[in-house]
């Protein structure tokens, strides 16, 4: 059957596809984290060893993407919240939109290097 | 008086009355079903010479009656007002007559479809019943108490224009039928009736809104709505869809109306 | 086939049959037949307003409305049904103000009234606020309402069901035979009191205001079981239409302030009706603006329309009494009103004439005696409350009025009374017309002569008639019609064939361009709508009363017209010369 | 439809046609583009509780602490004084040595886990079809956020920094 287009909804709709996403993303991660950070209960060891995983360029450079969605929940979260409480929010959601997008753009630049520096300085050294 | 029209012609008017006019070869692309022939839908494209300036709703007539009499939609008034011709034109909820051509990038295949959630019987048709059940859901009339006075209920302007917006809706089933939420399990309530009721709880003469809040703090009911807004774009009267469900969703809340 | 019985069966779910509904349903086992859903009903393109002597803002009363509405019908209104619908008017405003209307407000949160063509204070004075209205959205907020307050009362419809035929059993009425969309089945309705409701039939014409779906399907079975159609000659065109679509654009925007413009900038209502200027009744403007174009005063290229000017109003002004039709022109004609006048032309928009009834809806045989339980109200009904020219708001009052005295009436007949036996074979008739139409091999194409129906009638039977052209249209009438026998249709399915629809519409639409063409040539005068260049005066002597068209068949199947005519009554008011 | 009904003859056509109006015996209705679940006369079910616009408060509420929660827990752990590599048992051991911080991590599991669970009931309640893989997969979630919730705050109050 051919299949329907896709409904070319706008900025709403897919801020809200991202904010889904992002908090299942985030909500499985959070349950993954809790066992881990659990292991401190087990020994120090255990816990050391999963968490130099947690150092591995790989794991890095996902965290940096968890960083990322998690800020793009967060402050997507409190534009969603404005729209809730704010008469005016759902007449200026999509300004408010690109606002957060700005400022993810702005915060996840400023957090590159930190975050990614453990990362960057075995990859490039000093 | 003054004599404006002569020295005031600006180039939007002298656009909109030149006599000839220029057709273009659009193709609509038609997505059809008809299950007394085939049990699956097959998309059709359809070649003809229009107007840019018209309507797509001419466009589909014109397909009608020249090329394929077997093409089925509603239609009614032609102009935007009874919302029988909701449907996805380039991917997006439209009524047919309010849309011209040249607004719907005519170069390329114009996709029309049906609306998406509610059942398609035939070609552009589908079962409103679902939509107009939850529209009566919400107990969409004025409920009073008390005798009616002998003349009219008083109302101040500013009490009338609280709901003015949600006055202007013509049940064309375009904003339920863009929502996510809905097409998800046709349970959700809807915007449409959301805005329905939205137009008597806000109403200054209305002493039924406790009722229908309960209503909508339902399961199904506004609480549903997960703000993306397909609704106030798709809404080709312009309400703002998602301001009404949101002031809802505050009266719940607050219990202030 | 399937058959339902009711007690009272309701044709059309617009304003006139949606009031009745809300009354019968009360009252007597309803159902309510409608091919559209109800709030697809053209009562929901209704604008400018509603017009009652409520004196809400200025001093008015009934007797003032009747005399406009007297005068504006050219004086071919049967006044004591003017008095009744004017008498009545006030409180069918504050029945649906009562149902929730949310009507546009006062400063002391009264409803607001403003100004409206030909309603004038002490009979003919000045212009007096007298239209109720909701911005520019009152037949939307009327067929809302009346909507809502029918799915309180639980009315019964049945949407999307074709009545295609009228069943009328010695002399009483029976029922209706009804042809499903979904399904492409046939059901009979046995009924003791039928309302017909079905609205208007302007679709004969190209330019018009009216919906795809206004054929006049009611006028024309009622017709094709030998009853009469009133008035038809009477068809009113609207002044100012959205040039070249016929999208209305409401006589409120005049009653706002609106000017109508020539190509000159001049505001020529001012030379046709010194007192009135452009809130001059209907006709009066509509002649005015083809004057102005015949006579080289129009704008645009080929000097064909003329402009409504709304720029002298503030924004806001616009914005809050007028905000759907100044979008009309921003959408269809990417135009500012702010800062353009809008082109306009007359467009085709309201039928005075019809099905004739009394003051109860009872619908008439001939000249005096009624069928019993057969009834008519709104658009598709002739009281004649309209006489030859209609009054702007006058008709959502006439469907609030006489649909709620319809339903009452049909309600309270149905209680007296046994069902009538249903005819041998009911559907006979609309199973010939649909098999006939699926099997036929002709050639001919429905959109083709439906084309050519409008072409004609917009040359020859507009706002300008004369005998030749008016002969014309009878000839080229003729013709289509010989050609429609041979119509075939490509969709031969069941389901939502609106194909099938189309064809059997156009059959509609023939028929009743005919009579109107027919009992307009015969009309040797120019009164309100019907104007003939031939014969440019109103001839009370001869012409003073109402035309009856009755269809006649011939033992050979072939059919013509009958005409007969009906006395005006008249009670208060004597002819006069009609000035604005 | 109407009562009333009685069934006479079928209207002869070109098509076969039960006659039965649509939903019922047209074989046709067996053919339908994208149906969603039925709205039945059980549908909407009335629940007559505040539970809907309770958790959609939560959600807010607990959105707006938890921007401060966890965007502060991120800055500490991921970007301030070399992020993530200086994360070890000790480190930990340090931090839940204060209350403060141990009561801020516990807010933050708790509010993190019951927005996450209540986020992911709608998301279930959205897309599951049937109604028995609805309620399995929520019981799944609420059995893994109950593990996890009490899982986390064991860990936290009986953190012993001499294992
Ligand atoms: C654009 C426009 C603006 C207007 N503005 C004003 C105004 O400001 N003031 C004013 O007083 N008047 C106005 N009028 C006139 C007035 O709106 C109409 O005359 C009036 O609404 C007609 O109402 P109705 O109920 O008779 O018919 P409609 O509202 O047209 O309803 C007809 C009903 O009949 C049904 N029907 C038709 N045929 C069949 C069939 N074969 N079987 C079953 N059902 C059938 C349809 O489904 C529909 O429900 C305006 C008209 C137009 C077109
Ligand atoms: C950082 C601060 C956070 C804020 C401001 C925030 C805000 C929000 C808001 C307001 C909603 C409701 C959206 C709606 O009703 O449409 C929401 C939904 C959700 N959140 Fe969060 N949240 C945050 C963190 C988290 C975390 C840590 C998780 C995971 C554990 C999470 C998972 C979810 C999920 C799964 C949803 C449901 C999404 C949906 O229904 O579309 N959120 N969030
Ligand atoms: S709210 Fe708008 S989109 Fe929704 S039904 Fe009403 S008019 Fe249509
Ligand atoms: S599209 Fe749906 S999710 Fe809410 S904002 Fe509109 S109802
Ligand atoms: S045909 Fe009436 S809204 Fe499009």
């Amino acid at each position: 059957m051919p299949a329907g287009t896709l409904y070319r909804g706008r900025e709403g709709m897919w801020s809200w596809v991202a904010h889904r996403v992002t908090g299942v993303l985030i909500f499985f991660f959070l349950f993954a984290h809790v066992l881990d950070t659990a292991l401190v209960r087990v020994s120090p060891e255990s816990y050391d060893t999963v968490i130099a995983t947690y150092k591995t360029p790989l794991v890095n450079l996902m965290e940096y993407g968890l960083t990322a969605a998690i800020l793009f929940h967060a402050l997507n979260g409190l534009r969603v919240i404005a729209v809730d409480f704010w008469s005016r929010g759902p007449r200026l959601q999509k300004q408010m939109l690109w606002t957060v997008v700005g400022v993810w753009v702005v915060l996840m630049a400023g957090a590159f290097y930190p975050i990614l520096e453990h990362t960057l300085l075995s990859w490039f050294g000093k | 008086m003054s004599t404006p029209t002569v020295e005031k012609h600006s180039a939007a008017l002298d656009a909109a009355e030149v006599g000839g006019v220029k057709l273009i070869t659009v193709t609509l692309r038609i997505r059809r079903f008809n299950p007394e022939e085939l049990p699956d839908p097959v998309w059709v494209d359809y070649q003809l010479e229009m107007d840019p300036k018209e309507r797509v709703l001419d466009a589909l007539n014109k397909v009608k009656w020249e090329q394929d009499g077997t093409l089925t939609y509603r239609r009614s008034c032609a102009h935007g007002i009874c919302g029988s011709d909701a449907m996805r034109i380039n991917g997006r909820n439209r009524l047919a007559c309010k849309t011209l051509i040249k607004d719907v990038n005519p170069e390329q295949p114009i996709t029309i479809e049906a609306i998406k959630g509610l059942t398609v019987l035939k070609d552009l048709i589908v079962d409103m019943d679902p939509f107009f059940q939850a529209y009566k859901d919400v107990m969409p009339f004025l409920i009073t108490s008390g005798n009616e006075p002998t003349r009219e209920r008083l109302q101040t302007a500013e009490d009338r224009e609280r709901f003015d917006d949600t006055t202007k809706c013509i049940l064309c089933a375009a904003c339920t039928s863009s929502c996510p939420v809905f097409w998800n399990d046709g349970q959700y309530f809807g915007p449409a009736a959301i805005v329905n009721a939205h137009r008597f709880i806000f109403d200054s003469r209305d002493e039924g809104a406790e009722q229908r809040l309960e209503i909508l703090n339902d399961r199904e009911g506004v609480w549903r709505c997960r703000t993306t807004f397909n609704c106030s774009e798709a809404c080709p009267r312009g309400i703002e869809v998602t301001k009404a469900i949101q002031e809802v969703k505050r009266a719940l809340v607050t219990r202030r109306f | 086939m399937q058959i339902h019985k009711y007690d009272t069966v309701i044709v059309g779910a617009g304003g006139a049959g949606m009031r009745a509904a809300i009354e019968s349903t009360q009252r007597s086992r309803t159902a309510v037949l409608t091919k559209l859903y109800p709030t697809r009903s053209h009562t929901g393109a209704a604008q400018g307003g509603m017009c009652a002597a409520l004196a809400n803002v200025e001093e008015d009363n009934w007797e003032w409305h009747t005399f406009d509405t007297v005068k504006g019908g050219d004086y071919l209104v049967d006044q004591d049904a003017a008095e009744i619908m004017c008498k009545e008017a006030v409180d069918a405003v504050l029945d649906l103000e009562k149902m929730g209307l949310p009507f546009s407000r006062t400063e002391q949160g009264r409803i607001d009234q403003r100004r409206f063509g030909g309603h004038t204070r002490n009979h003919g004075e000045a212009a007096v606020r007298r239209s109720c209205y909701a911005a520019d959205r009152t037949g939307h907020m009327i067929l809302q309402t009346l909507f809502q307050n029918c799915v309180k009362h639980g009315v019964e419809f049945f949407n999307e069901f074709y009545v295609l035929d009228l069943l009328i059993n010695d002399g009483k009425t029976a029922g209706v035979v009804a042809y499903e969309l979904a399904t492409g089945e046939i059901h009979v309705f046995q009924a003791k009191s039928v309302v017909f409701a079905s609205g208007g039939t302007g679709k004969f014409f190209k330019v018009t205001s009216n919906a795809h779906t206004l054929t006049g399907d009611g006028q024309a079975l009622v017709y094709r079981r030998g009853l009469p159609l009133e008035d038809m000659e009477f068809f009113q065109f609207h002044p100012t239409g959205i040039w070249r679509m016929g999208i209305l654009l409401t006589e409120g925007a005049r009653g706002e302030g609106g000017i109508l413009r020539n190509k000159d900038g001049e505001r020529f209502m001012e030379r046709y009706a010194p007192v009135m200027k452009d809130l001059a009744s209907r006709d009066v403007c509509s002649r005015a603006i083809y004057t102005e174009i015949r006579e080289g005063r129009g704008c645009g290229p080929d000097g064909d329309h003329v402009y409504l000017d709304l720029t002298h109003l503030p924004p806001e002004q616009l914005d809050a009494k007028l905000p759907d039709i100044t979008e009309f022109a921003r959408t269809y004609l990417g135009i500012e009103p702010y800062t353009d006048p809008i082109p306009i032309q007359p467009t085709a928009h309201y039928a005075m004439g019809g099905i004739p009834t009394n003051v109860q809806g009872e619908v008439l045989r001939n000249n005096t005696d009624v069928v019993p339980g057969l009834y008519a109200a709104g658009e598709v009904a002739c009281v004649s409350v309209h006489g030859a020219n209609r009054l702007g708001t006058n008709s959502l009052l006439d469907i609030n009025v006489f649909g709620k005295r319809a339903g009452i009436a049909a309600a309270d007949y149905a209680q007296t009374v046994e069902h009538t036996e249903l005819p041998e074979n009911p559907a006979e008739k609309v199973v010939a017309i649909i098999e006939g139409l699926r099997d036929s091999e002709g050639t001919e194409s429905v959109a083709q002569i439906r084309k050519e129906l409008q072409e004609t009638m917009d040359t020859n039977a507009m706002v300008y008639r004369t005998g030749e052209t008016l002969k014309q249209a009878v000839a080229d009438i003729a013709g289509l019609r010989e050609r429609y026998k041979h119509v075939a249709i490509q969709d031969k399915g069941q389901r939502y064939n609106t194909d099938l629809l189309e064809a059997v519409e156009l059959g509609n639409l023939l028929d009743l361009a005919e009579v109107l063409a027919v009992s307009a040539l015969a009309r040797e005068e120019s009164r309100g709508g019907h104007y003939r260049e031939d014969f440019p005066t109103r001839d009370d002597v001869k012409f003073m009363q109402h035309t009856m068209a009755y269809q006649e068949v011939a033992a050979d199947g072939t059919t013509s017209i009958r005409l007969d005519y009906k006395p005006v009554v008249t009670t208060r008011y004597q002819p006069m010369e009609r000035k604005y | 439809m109407a009562a009333d009904t009685n069934e006479t003859l079928v209207v002869p056509s070109v098509h076969a046609h039960t006659g039965q109006g649509l939903g019922t015996g047209n074989p046709a209705d067996a053919f339908v583009v994208e149906p969603p679940r039925a709205r039945t006369k059980k549908t909407p079910r009335r629940t007559r509780t505040n539970f809907e616009m309770l958790a959609w408060l939560f959600m807010r509420l607990s959105g707006v602490l938890l921007v401060v929660l966890i965007l502060g827990h991120l800055l500490i752990m991921l970007v301030l004084d070399g992020g993530v590599s200086k994360i070890n048992f000790a480190f930990v051991a340090g931090r839940w040595a204060s209350p403060f911080w141990q009561g801020w991590d516990l807010l933050m599991l708790w509010l993190a886990m019951l927005h996450g669970s209540n986020g992911m009931r709608t998301v279930i309640n959205d897309y599951a079809e049937k109604d028995s893989t609805r309620l399995w997969l929520k019981t799944l979630m609420g059995a893994a956020t109950v593990f996890t919730v009490l899982l986390g705050t064991l860990v936290i109050f009986t953190f012993d920094p001499n294992i």
